[in-house]
């Protein structure tokens, strides 16, 4: 950290601090409205001081985002915002770094850079804005969009076989990763409550709605009379379950997770007690594997483990330099080698 | 010191050349550094395969070294060596084209077997015929010769034959009168946890020495005096080296660490191999997962106030190009080093070329133009890193820097500078305006342009920046129209603003005169020697060497117009022709070659007298 | 027909402007095609925001289409507005100081409300001010006509509202003597499958013309007659539309797929939304993860035989041109289509530019010359398309296409070509070669250079091609020095023999005067009607449009002798200028704009005069 | 297909067939060696002729490997092999595509690609020589190697935690998913055999020795003494017994995969059964959790199941396309839209 940049006085922080002079653009009725205003309610909330944060995006109309914040910010390229937060962090780990992406911008273009800066961990929040379409190039399908699609690019309907956010954070061994939904305020409050306080990189999927180009892309999770059998809460140490009548719950069979019903007054032994804890990221593959519309979608916290950051790795690193050989020496590291004297 | 007769050189042109595993590049670096230390100039030019070891004895795996060591000052690594050292048939086979009638061959007699010959498409030993009837050749079973003087040490046979480099070596320095010193102390400190490797090499070298003593088979020995250089302390640089020390005394200069964002590419991964030791220095080191991750990472450190650097060789130059446009909407002070060459696509990855001018400058969409550097030394590559630096953080710019393949791994004796004679470097980070005032992120420095160096963590900054069209003085994003005229208009005029930090050309030879050579990077050697010697015989040829390729120094346009004629010798098929044919619409003679070597003075030499001949033609006829 | 004045006019330009929200670019694009089939010459320009929808009323929300419809023969959307459709305040704020004094405003009184009219910034409501007096100002209650005019049906208020685009666009084919049937088709058509918008829309359409006939608001009604345009069928079409629609012809003449890999991007994305509703014809189009990804499956399907095609805007080419140069080292035919935007970086992204010429030319490692095309207008972008994949097919080598966002999402007439016209393409795959002689896959056709292509599946035809320098004729990696020389020149021996393929200049104007305005691309239309203009004045002026950027055609430098001066004209900062300056060494005047919208003609005819009045000076002085 | 190209009249091809011209010049003693003839050995027994073979590959040490195959070939730039795969594949079902990568190639400057040709299941296989290092450029530290590992560019260690990439495959869903090692010719024989008769993308890791630049990365699986206990051969229907007394085996733990050891004579019955034909793909995550030094190598077959190819799709949209609109008629196209005649 530069010596130059003093530390602020401490100060209580309201959402209004969060509020940058820029009009929002987004279409009226977009889900990004709610997940903006969510982020500016938690922010407060995690005692770091307002000029550490650095919102750093790529390009979608989730992009957009960091111009709505009152904090630092950084609209880049497509695609690499991974990118630009890691060398920032990596020379800054004093500040609050979060990156807002795309299913196009992270998954597509940025797909390589998420996968590094996943593994790397280094100590960034991403926020992944999933609206299964592209938005700001006008609705043509996205890595994420459903097989068969119809979009402006896929007329006759996409054959891409769609990734899953999740598998892909789980696969390059993420330490931080769970799901949220634009229109559970008070969820997307705690999850990104908790990514903010993970130490290492906390990737979140956010199910986003887009109004325009892809209108009801989770209705099932988002509509009162389905959600509660759409989708499934995972809450630490208590066993998978969910429904209305919270009369169903997931065990483990051969390897699948398996729906089970019963009477909610005899809740049986054999269901899932979610540990997001765990070193493996096995039993999150398994949550992982649940999908729209055969199972219950997983909303939550899947993993949260400690592992080094990659920031902090690289300033020990230095640190350890220069206790072992002493601050560099430019005389001395000039005169290296073989010299002469004429 | 045998009776052997004694002749004194002005200078000697040294190459080695052996299969991949024989350790050419060792020995001639070894004998660089002796020769640097009893004060000769130098100038060396490695030129390895593409390949980590092509199969053993053939044509590919060829590795060569070749240095000029001279009394006096050189400034290129010799157009033709005087000896050629051949450790087996390919090694001859591939360089004696090069050796001119009359030179030194030393060969390895003993690796001219069957299978030797036949790998390097010999139908016949050439020691057997009279292929080599023209040069001077001694031939030496040098790996017998290695194994016997090794006998008594217990090492496997395979291990001893190894240390034949170092019997070749020895001979070496016997024919030219060097001291063993300075390698006996690098053999010692390089292979210490090994004893009885320490004494084979040890021995090996010493009995090459004496064998070229003793035996009948070399009759003559030279020298070849110190040169006169100025009064100093020395030390034999390469110029990724240079490059990497550069930044270090930059950021020493500026207290403010750098970043070093890149991936490995041939032959640029030396400057993050040198850079990667420096932690003690705060030198981060981030090996990225490609090249548009290291410019974004290299961004993303300039915007938190580091010295952020990114280097790589040209195609991962393309690939950072979207990225590094964003840099340069952003107006955030960065280094991009390109050490190049040879194109297009993967091209010849080990050899040089100078071919990656125009994408330099013009290699990004919409009208984006940047300040180009180009070092002309390897030693130079220390300033110009320096500068580099420099000129970005005072402009708030991206600065290509421009190296090449023989640059790099060239390298001479390397005068270092005094700590008190580097310039100091002033990091000025932003501050809260007081009294109220709204904090505009691009407002302007009223002299250099530069916009304020706003790094986050600093209360009442809060600011953002990004890849759309800035508004002015706001930096919010905007579509007006006349803004975007007048924001592609300052990014043009910051760029041109930098010629007042940039130095005049001087010119080599006289003010004006009939040819005028223009010359960038690593062609400096060559172009000024062959100025020097056809100025010696009287002619009217001066030289200029551009270290500034955007902007051009301001008194470049006056210079092109005193001279009848203007030759561009470059390793590119046009590319500095092509500027200066448009800017300054002068009808500028290329001079190209693109075959992976650095020019021979001879060929400047040639390319001048033609014109020099064409001009007086042009005289007489007018 | 009602009693009121009429009068005629030769051509007339309006702009719609309105809320993105307002269906601006649909009312514009059906008054363009009801004038297309009118008879009317047109020309069209949309201008929308890069925002998919920002907030409703505010100023970065406008959306415009302006269209220039004429009786004789235009070439331009017109310079500015005769009138101006105003659906709100901020339309009205952003648009007004385009109208000349004394334009015609339309506006929807009934969105003149307090909160809009702050929305847009005015702190009063300028209809109710003097800011209009010096145009004539037509306010019209749009909104509620409307809702009156829809009151019978069974919509919710929000619906109904949505047609007043409709009500609107009624009133303006009343007021310029337009029949509604085209629009009436459309509507049924487009809205079928929902019977009660398909009646709000006719009645909103039906009550806006016969408001207009009716009330005493508008009193002037004008007529345009038909132009004269050569015989034959045409439709309307934009750029993009038009670049697909070559290609397609081209792949059905060539009678080989096409395969379209693309990532998309403004403004090119509309390419690959038209390739992929074509499946019938074979096309297959790939939307890749990325822009590298796009490059490298169009090498791939190159390599298979295809006809290979990507698209992108200036960021995207950024990112190809690594992969873009392995297409040049190994020679397969393919083209890249570039739709050029406003830059640098993100830029202006829904913003049109030429500033991406230097990109394509020098965007590469190394020395990489590739062939350049630019269409000249919409229209004009089948001819090109189809040129290029001929090309490419003919000297197999990448294309490289310049078009932008001007010519993208503008439109005029097409003359469709008859079938029977459009030349044939044959497709060559090599063939195993007889008598056990050896293929060689870098064996060159002596007329073209072309190498053979030799696609996978063909037994004998065994080879390996890739980035690494190939050794002439066999194509197997080489690192020997002459071979590289050889090899660089034989790529740009290749391209420059294309010129033996491209037609002659055609001068527009006398073949020799004082001034010659130099174009390519989208400025043709200025161009040429700026230089026209001037003739009918008697001045000495004449023009050239380059279509082909490299190689230039083969009478360019005779044509450009010819004048006293050269301007040059060019939505960017001046890049053709370069080559012209560079390669012909003559001091050509560029005349730069990058506003993110094309030259007016009245810019281009004070640029020339300046010009013309200068030439009379440097006379009357010498 | 193009018509042009000429069906060859079958004929028995051998090794030599695939041999080609170029002399070979890997380091001596470089695991790819064996690869390249193993390779050479089966790809007579597939019964493709030889003119439909085509290999494309990258930039690295392995990446050459096209040159010595006496085959179609294509050594194209660092990473970007899949992308031209695709192109080609899409284009051309009827060709055997072969992608050979490396863990620098494929992994860091060629993950995004990796990851979007194995969810598309372009019909392609993938080679990639993992030998946890950068040969080519001489020796910098890979996504795969160990953490700590000190190489040229990471004098001080690697800080990077390391990929494993048959998780990465694993993420993608990809529907061929396999391990072997270099100095285990039969095994490779088997595997490569399987992946040149799976349809849809197969992926396999080739643990192979750098000799120069990281001799001994796979120590423990070759040397002879220590390679029983070191890796697991995966065969489907038999438990995951491993050890030179086949005295150990796998069973299943809180999702975790935990060793046990026992009397070979009696096996027990909850050790896990090997079945790569799970749709599921977290039962071959687990195997993928299995890393040295704390658990045995799985090698052989993670993941094999159906699903449909990228290219069978597209060229059946194709088919249909022509077949329901007829062919294209290009009169009628340029036509098409309002038209007036003057
Ligand atoms: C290099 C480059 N390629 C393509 C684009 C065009 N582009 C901008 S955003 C985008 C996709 C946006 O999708 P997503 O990330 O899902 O964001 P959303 O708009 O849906 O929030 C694309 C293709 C670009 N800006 N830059
Ligand atoms: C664009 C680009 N960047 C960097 C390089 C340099 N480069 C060539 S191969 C390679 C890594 C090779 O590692 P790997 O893929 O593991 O292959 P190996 O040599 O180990 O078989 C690198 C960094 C390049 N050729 N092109
Ligand atoms: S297009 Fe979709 S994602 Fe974009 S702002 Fe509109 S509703 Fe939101
Ligand atoms: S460097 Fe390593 S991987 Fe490359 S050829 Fe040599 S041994 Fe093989
Ligand atoms: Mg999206
Ligand atoms: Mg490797």
């Amino acid at each position: 950290m530069p010596a130059e940049v003093a530390e602020n006085t401490e100060k209580k922080l309201t959402r209004k601090d969060f509020i940058s002079d820029q009009d929002v653009r987004w279409c009226p009725g977009c889900g990004d409205y709610a997940i903006l205003a969510t982020l500016q309610n938690v922010l407060p909330k995690l005692g770091i001081p307002k000029e550490k944060y650095t919102f750093i995006s790529g390009i979608g109309c989730s992009s957009r985002f960091p111009y709505y914040m009152e904090t630092f910010g950084f609209h880049s390229i497509h695609g690499r915002a991974p990118t630009l937060a890691t060398g920032l962090k990596s020379y800054r780990p004093d500040l609050s770094v979060w990156v807002i992406t795309g299913d196009g911008d992270g998954l597509s273009i940025g797909g390589n850079h998420l996968l590094h800066v996943l593994r790397r961990n280094v100590d960034v929040k991403i926020l992944l804005f999933n609206n299964r379409i592209y938005g700001l190039t006008k609705g043509q399908y996205s890595p994420t969009s459903e097989y068969g699609k119809k979009t402006k690019s896929s007329p006759f309907g996409s054959i891409d076989h769609p990734l899953n956010p999740i598998k892909i954070a789980l696969g390059a061994e993420a330490s931080f990763v769970a799901r949220t939904v634009d229109t559970d305020v008070k969820h997307m409050m705690e999850v990104f409550q908790a990514a903010g306080e993970h130490k290492g990189t906390a990737f979140v999927e956010i199910l986003q709605n887009c109004v325009i180009f892809n209108d009801g892309a989770f209705h099932a999770i988002n509509d009162k009379n389905t959600k509660d059998e759409a989708s499934l809460k995972l809450e630490e140490g208590q066993p998978l379950i969910f429904g209305k009548e919270r009369n169903k719950g997931i065990r483990l069979k051969n390897f699948e997770p398996e729906v089970v019903e019963f009477d909610p007054e005899k809740i049986p032994e054999d269901l899932i007690i979610h540990n997001p804890h765990q070193d493996n990221p096995v039993y999150a593959q398994l949550l992982a594997r649940m999908e729209a519309p055969l199972q219950p979608v997983p909303l939550g916290i899947f993993r949260e483990v400690q592992r080094p950051t990659y920031d902090d790795l690289l300033n020990e690193q230095i640190e350890t330099a220069i206790q072992t050989q002493g601050p560099g020496n430019l005389e001395k590291l000039l005169h290296s080698g073989d010299t002469w004297t004429v | 010191m045998s009776k052997k007769s004694v002749e004194k050189l002005e200078n000697v042109v040294i190459r080695f050349a052996g299969d991949s595993g024989d350790g050419m590049q060792l020995t001639g670096s070894q004998f660089t550094n002796t020769s640097a230390v009893l004060g000769n100039d130098i100038s060396t030019l490695p030129d390895f395969p593409a390949e980590i070891r092509a199969p053993a004895g053939s044509l590919p795996g060829v590795s060569a070294f070749q240095l000029n060591f001279s009394s006096s000052d050189i400034r290129t690594p010799g157009d033709a060596p005087d000896v050629l050292v051949a450790m087996n048939p390919a090694a001859l086979k591939v360089n004696l084209k090069d050796l001119p009638k009359g030179g030194i061959i030393i060969v390895n007699e003993d690796a001219f077997i069957d299978r030797n010959l036949e790998r390097a498409g010999y139908d016949h030993n050439p020691l057997e015929s009279d292929d080599l009837q023209e040069y001077r050749v001694f031939k030496v079973p040098i790996s017998t010769l290695n194994q016997n003087a090794l006998e008594e040490i217990d090492l496997p046979g395979k291990s001893k034959d190894r240390s034949k480099n170092f019997f070749a070596l020895g001979m070496m320095y016997w024919m030219y009168d060097r001291s063993l010193e300075v390698t006996l102390h690098w053999i010692k400190k390089k292979f210490g946890k090994n004893p009885k490797v320490v004494e084979a090499n040890i021995k090996a070298l010493k009995a090459g020495f004496h064998y070229a003593e003793t035996a009948e088979v070399i009759s003559t020995h030279y020298k070849v005096e110190p040169s006169k250089l100025e009064k100093g302390t020395y030390r034999n640089i390469m110029g990724n080296q240079a490059t990497a020390l550069g930044f270090v005394a930059a950021s020493h200069q500026a207290k403010t660490p750098l970043v070093y964002c890149s991936y490995p590419i041939t032959p640029a991964s030396d400057v993050l191999h040198e850079l990667s030791r420096h932690k003690n220095f705060g030198v981060r080191t981030i090996q990225c997962e490609d090249e548009i991750a290291a410019m974004g990472a290299t961004i993303g450190a300039a915007f938190g106030g580091s010295l952020a650097l990114t280097g790589t060789s040209g195609p991962g130059l393309a690939l950072k190009s979207e990225a590094l446009n964003l840099a340069l909407m952003v107006e955030l002070p960065l280094v991009v080093l390109n050490v190049q060459r040879g194109g297009p696509s993967t091209g010849l990855p080990t050899k040089t070329e100078q071919s990656d001018l125009l994408q330099t400058l013009y290699g990004r969409n919409g009208d984006s133009p940047l300040p180009v550097l180009a070092p002309a030394t390897p030693s130079e590559c220390f300033q110009m890193s320096f500068e580099a630096i420099r000129l970005a953080v005072k402009y708030r710019t991206p600065i290509l820097y421009l190296s090449d393949g023989y640059l790099a791994n060239g390298s001479e004796p390397w005068r270092i500078p005094d700590l008190k004679d580097l310039p100091e470097i002033k990091i000025e980070y932003a501050k809260a305006p007081t009294g109220g005032k709204a904090f505009l992120p691009y407002e302007r420095n009223p002299e250099t342009l530069a916009r304020p160096w706003a790094i986050p963590g600093t209360p009442g900054l809060e600011h953002r920046v990004g890849g759309l069209e800035k508004a002015d003085k706001t930096g919010n994003v905007s579509y007006d129209p006349m803004n975007h005229q007048t924001m592609t208009n300052l990014r043009a005029e910051k760029v041109a603003r930098m010629v007042q930090d940039i130095p005049d050309i001087q010119v080599n030879g006289d003010p004006s005169g009939q040819v005028l050579v223009v010359g960038w990077g690593s062609t400096y050697g060559a172009i000024t020697s062959a100025v020097d010697r056809l100025r010696a015989l009287g002619q009217s040829v001066s030289s200029i060497h551009l270290r500034h390729l955007n902007p051009f120094p301001k008194n470049l346009g006056e210079i092109l117009k005193n001279f009848d004629q203007v030759l561009i010798p470059e390793m590119n098929m046009g590319q500095l022709s092509l500027i200066l044919r448009a800017k300054y619409l002068i009808d500028a003679k290329p001079l190209n070659k693109v075959q992976g070597q650095p020019f021979k003075i001879q060929e400047i030499i040639e390319a001048i007298q033609s014109l020099l001949s064409k001009s007086q033609e042009v005289k007489h006829a007018s």
